[in-house]
């Protein structure tokens, strides 16, 4: 006896990197204030990731990894979400944390090192940005977990490398949303780099959607740099995930025009000529063009726009600055609810310390 | 699959992060505190039984936890008490389990997870130590992992490889961490109660070599134990003797036979691992001068170091002889045939005993 | 834009439960010896499955994982693979560890609590068998990558449950085979359940083969039952990934006719209905009445090959018993090359502690 | 993928297994010894490209240390000068990692595998816990685990989350893995040639801090240390201070200040933190009688414990005060704004020595 299973995988674009429509628009681009929306978020994450680089290449910041042409699919991933939903995001969506709440000056604080960058300033249960790769996916699962037996209508959405996909994590939380029926939306930002790495170089697997059929879920690809389809293919899984239980992996294809982090140097490994091309697809300019076409947009608009980013992000920077320091006692105080006595001493022994170290400099 | 989420159960979840270790006075008459003869696993079925009625937040994951009960039945007919939808077999995988119980956590259940054994927690490992451990302290205190990661641990049930490892040393090491161990169903049921109470992650090891060793009559009153204090278990003059899990009934048994030959043990159970509560320790080493510690974990690195390192620091000067250690061998668990060999017994903790009291 | 990739999973069974031809039979099928093999080696294995049962149950061995009704698998598994081969099987692959070498003593010995059973008394490069579930998987893609790299022309095969596709080095280990081609073959005994946690609780996947789109390698469902689908489709795969260094995952839907382990009791957990119903399906019956059919095999020599099982069993039974015990400070002496000066203290305290052991008895 | 697995450079293995300390006099030519200044991680490479060239049995892989050479570059030009096959970059799993090592290992490569910071090995610890520390055993010697393990550690470089934490005491505490801890240029490449050398398991923590501090001039001579010994750094008949890593430089600016004050420390280089080689620490404090340890872990459950414990154990007659610990507190390691706070200062070494001098 011979018999055959059939599994496929689609990919989706409307807008071609010249901003040209592939295809009939979705019903819910006739809703002007979401598409400017998505452009205004795009071009103030833009604007904030050079803030950010320039922060740290001037000393003020530290380690900082840039989402330079990424924008379309974290902008559209914060604004398709339900304020009640769930964010567990990785290192490379501050701007679905920021549409969601996270200010700037928060964003900074984490990656100029200091702990309240995670916190929010909000009583979001929003997950806090994760830096060992992959292990947010499985939490994720988990609030989706969470969510269901409450019996709550909101979902959760979480994001990952491509690198992040060849981690057990990643098909671990796969697999559960699947066999849990979990209300949840796995977004790939497939920038085709983990650090140096190709994705040639992580899997065989032509798409990375396919991953999904390994965990019998739905899986899509999607131009990451095509706006349209990136927020067509969010809310619906989204939709579908809180009306169905249904999971979604959704595989959005981008690219990394930065290096990895401020700490990396990609020439040492990538050709120009690549990032050259990729340079062409991008979506702030694609995404320009298209409503400059359909008369949504126009330089005075797009002079406003920039000078307004600028306010907030220079707002955002001196917030930053002016912040006053953690007491030293932060560092244990949080541990956990209630200090533990045998850590008294130790707590003792910081104040000590940092008082010596106020007095004496850095003692180091 | 066959878990219902019903959303008629859905938990109430407002003090999800608040401390809460007194048994709420009105469960609506559902439980009557009784007195029940139980051996350890029974007991920690029992506190299950009662915080998953007092506390809708509670639900209980694992491998084989639900329709099994446990491969030791700790959790045995939980799941038809409460519901699948709050107590879930899992697929198999650990680091999963680790992920999702901390996700469970943070939105305000209180997941009480079981990993099958402790030979098999390694896969969590990096949910639990990166994240558990510090989901609190990385969001300056705007969420929180109030869970419990139930584990059998330690050897002598003749088990295959893998499990019958002791390796709470690593657990404790790990800042974020509470690491509880019981000795007994008495302490079992209070300390799993205080365990799930706790706002913070924390370990509970479960000492499967005496699962089913000798009953005690347990109260059923939602009466949680302390989650960072020693267990003095019988006063003495001559010797301090610090131990924990299954080997504090090899010690009773050595202090009974010290006791006739007219020599008296201070046995602790350190029962709270971590945070260690040395206070307890320090009091009674600074009467008795004398001290050894037991522990099946290999003896390097393991948590008598840490205890006889504190001692060193804090009580030279009590010290009539030196702080011995009766411990696992620094190898790997033997398996069956050998494990004996490898486990510390009676003998060597009397021998080590009569040394330190032999000392100069 | 819209696109589409499409896969297929194909299932394969030529021998129906009652033994009848499903399809053509393969051209290997005219070797007679072989199918014998395979005959004599499940007969074989279900015998020294039973004893080793009885062992436990006797108290003279620990608890024992039987492969009740999984036979088919192993056993071509075994014979399908080259001596230089590499095999890195998992608990309920004895019969293919016995075709390569591992006597029955030794299977006894693992069992009873003796490392000598994980010697296997040859020098063969096999891994031991794998307690934790799927650990196994990633150090055979790591024996795969050192065979190709030494240039050697042996492949690698090897095994898991069900249950071991929920954990991430599963994935890790498919994903890994893929990027670098290598010569490995992965089989699954998907006998249905993990412990007491059926299929259909660990995926939502409708096979565990489509697992292996993911990591965009072949992936291929077979009769587990059925000896001549197994060996055809082990020994292609083998075929393959020597020739051509490129991998591929076989789930072979078989059955656990037994409790997990003898520690275990499945009627908790399992019905009898459920239960009873898959004794049609076992492979050794099938494979009988296939042989009658075909004229190979008559009662007489199932009464001789009945009893060289027997003869062999108790002899190795009898070797196992009569086995001496492991110097005691065997538990130290192979933990390094050579034994760190530090720990020369420990071993003679092992020594001493093993004296005082033989002469107080079981001080515990 | 571009990696070519071509059979021309099949490596020899016939000796893969077998105990090899010295260095191979007759490596073709292809090298001569120099004298490089040079610092610690170029050390490393240097030791890298040395045995690479002497034994083709010698792999390396990881994340990025092909193409990239590391993100520290401590694998740099390998893949240039050996060639794709031996220097693999691997998909992004540490437990993958892990097991293909073991793996490799198993079949007579020599594996040198990098996990880019230590605070991402907790995936691989099931791999290196329960199965490369427990080949060798589990086989009763036929198969083994030659692989090394090189992981940056350790804090003070302002790096984000999880890039600065000290876990060695997790590693020292499983028997079957050696763990080496180079703190200088010249250690970094005797011990690193004897880590791959060595026929079992080494875990080899590499303190970033002091990646690119003082160079040294190392002798390219392909001289291994040994991989059991402390490394007295410099003698003094007051004090013994020990420390490993990073921190050693810290001791060394204490010991220079307080030889000022006409106290002289004795300054031990654990550098072998597993199996420990207590005999040196021991003879030292027999001198001294007063020890103090230093290490950035946090304090509870650290190797500090483990060597003060030992103190208490054979030395406790020695001790002319109590033995104190300077370390990282019992906490998460703070990001990057607070390290300093949180790593032990030459400052706190130097008060810590000062109390146990004054003690009475
Ligand atoms: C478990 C773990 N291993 C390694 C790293 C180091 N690291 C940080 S980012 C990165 C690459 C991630 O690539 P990808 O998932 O594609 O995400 P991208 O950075 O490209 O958005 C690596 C290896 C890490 N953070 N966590
Ligand atoms: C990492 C790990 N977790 C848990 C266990 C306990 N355990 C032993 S066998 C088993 C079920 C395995 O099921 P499956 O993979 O389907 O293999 P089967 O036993 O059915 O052949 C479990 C959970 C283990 N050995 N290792
Ligand atoms: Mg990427
Ligand atoms: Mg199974």
């Amino acid at each position: 006896m011979r018999g055959r299973q059939q599994f496929s995988i689609h990919f989706l674009q409307y807008l071609d990197p010249e901003g040209n429509l592939d295809l009939p628009l979705p019903e819910w681009t006739t809703d002007g204030p979401l598409l400017l929306s998505i452009y205004q978020n795009m071009v103030l994450a833009r604007l904030l990731d050079q803030k950010a680089v320039a922060l740290q290449r001037t000393g003020q910041m530290g380690t900082y990894p840039s989402i330079l042409g990424q924008e379309a699919i974290s902008v559209c991933t914060g604004l398709a979400m339900a304020k009640n939903d769930v964010l567990v995001p990785y290192y490379r969506d501050a701007p679905a944390q920021m549409i969601r709440g996270m200010s700037a000056a928060e964003l900074f604080m984490y990656w100029g090192g200091d702990e309240r960058g995670g916190n929010l300033n909000t009583a979001s249960l929003d997950l806090p940005i994760c830096v060992p790769i992959a292990t947010q996916l499985t939490q994720a699962a988990g609030v989706a977990t969470a969510l269901k037996i409450k019996g709550e209508d909101s979902v959760v959405v979480t994001s990952c490398g491509d690198g992040a996909t060849s981690k057990g994590d990643f098909m671990e939380a796969l697999n559960l949303a699947g066999v849990w029926d979990l209300p949840i939306v796995f977004v790939i930002n497939n920038n085709r780099w983990a650090i140096s790495v190709p994705l040639a170089q992580q899997t065989r697997a032509p798409t990375l959607a396919q991953k999904a059929i390994a965990a019998g879920i739905e899986g899509i690809q999607v131009d990451g740099n095509d706006p349209i389809a990136v927020y067509e293919v969010i809310s619906k899984a989204i939709e579908r995930a809180r009306e169905h239980k249904t999971p979604t992996l959704i595989e959005a294809l981008s690219y990394r025009l930065s290096d990895h982090t401020t700490a990396d140097d990609a020439s040492r490994y990538r050709d120009a000529d690549e990032l050259k091309a990729h340079w062409q697809e991008e979506p702030i300019h694609r995404f320009q063009q298209f409503l400059h076409q359909q008369g949504l947009w126009d330089r005075e608009q797009e002079k406003a726009l920039q000078s307004h980013c600028q306010q907030t992000i220079d707002q955002a920077v001196e917030q930053y600055l002016a912040a006053e320091e953690e007491p030293a006692t932060a560092i244990i105080d949080y541990l956990h609810a209630f200090l533990p006595y045998s850590l008294e001493s130790q707590r003792s022994a910081i104040q000590h310390k940092d008082a010596s170290v106020n007095t004496e400099g850095e003692s180091r | 699959m066959n878990m219902s989420f019903s959303t008629s159960d859905s938990p109430s979840t407002d003090d999800a992060v608040e401390p809460d270790k007194s048994p709420s006075p009105d469960i609506g008459g559902k439980i009557e505190a009784e007195n029940k003869e139980c051996v350890l696993v029974e007991a920690i079925n029992m506190a299950l039984h009662y915080e998953m009625a007092r506390d809708d937040s509670v639900v209980v994951l694992g491998e084989d936890v639900a329709t099994n009960g446990g491969v030791f039945r700790a959790t045995l007919d939980l799941k038809q008490t409460f519901g699948a939808a709050r107590v879930l077999d899992t697929p198999l995988a650990e680091g999963l389990i680790g992920g999702i119980s901390i996700g469970m956590a943070t939105q305000g259940l209180k997941p009480v997870t079981e990993i099958q054994f402790m030979g098999f927690m390694f896969a969590a490992l990096e949910q639990l130590m990166c994240h558990a451990a510090r989901m609190r302290n990385r969001t300056r205190g705007r969420l929180a992992c109030p869970m419990v990661v139930r584990m059998p641990f330690g050897g002598g049930i003749h088990a295959p490889e893998h499990h019958s490892e002791s390796t709470e040393a690593l657990l404790a090491h790990t800042p974020g961490l509470r690491v509880v161990i019981p000795s007994s169903p008495i302490r079992a049921y209070g300390l799993l109660l205080a365990a799930i109470r706790d706002p913070d992650p924390v370990i509970f090891l479960e000492p499967k070599r005496i699962y089913r060793a000798q009953a005690q009559r347990v109260c059923n009153d939602g009466e949680a134990l302390p989650l960072d204090t020693c267990f003095t278990l019988r006063e003495g003059e001559d010797i301090t003797l610090v131990s924990w899990g299954a080997l504090i009934s090899e010690c009773s048994q050595v202090a009974d036979q010290m006791l006739e030959r007219g020599i008296a043990v201070e046995l602790i159970d350190v029962a709270t691992v971590s945070p260690l509560d040395m206070a307890t320790i320090l009091e009674s080493v600074a009467k008795t001068g004398r001290c050894v510690i037991a522990h099946e974990a290999p003896k390097t690195g393991g948590i008598g170091g840490e205890i006889a390192a504190q001692l060193a620091e804090h009580a030279l000067l009590d010290l009539k002889a030196p702080v011995l250690r009766v411990a696992g061998y620094d190898t790997v668990m033997p398996y069956a045939k050998k494990e004996a060999l490898y486990l510390p017994s009676a003998a060597q903790i009397s021998n080590a005993i009569q040394q330190v009291l032999n000392f100069a």
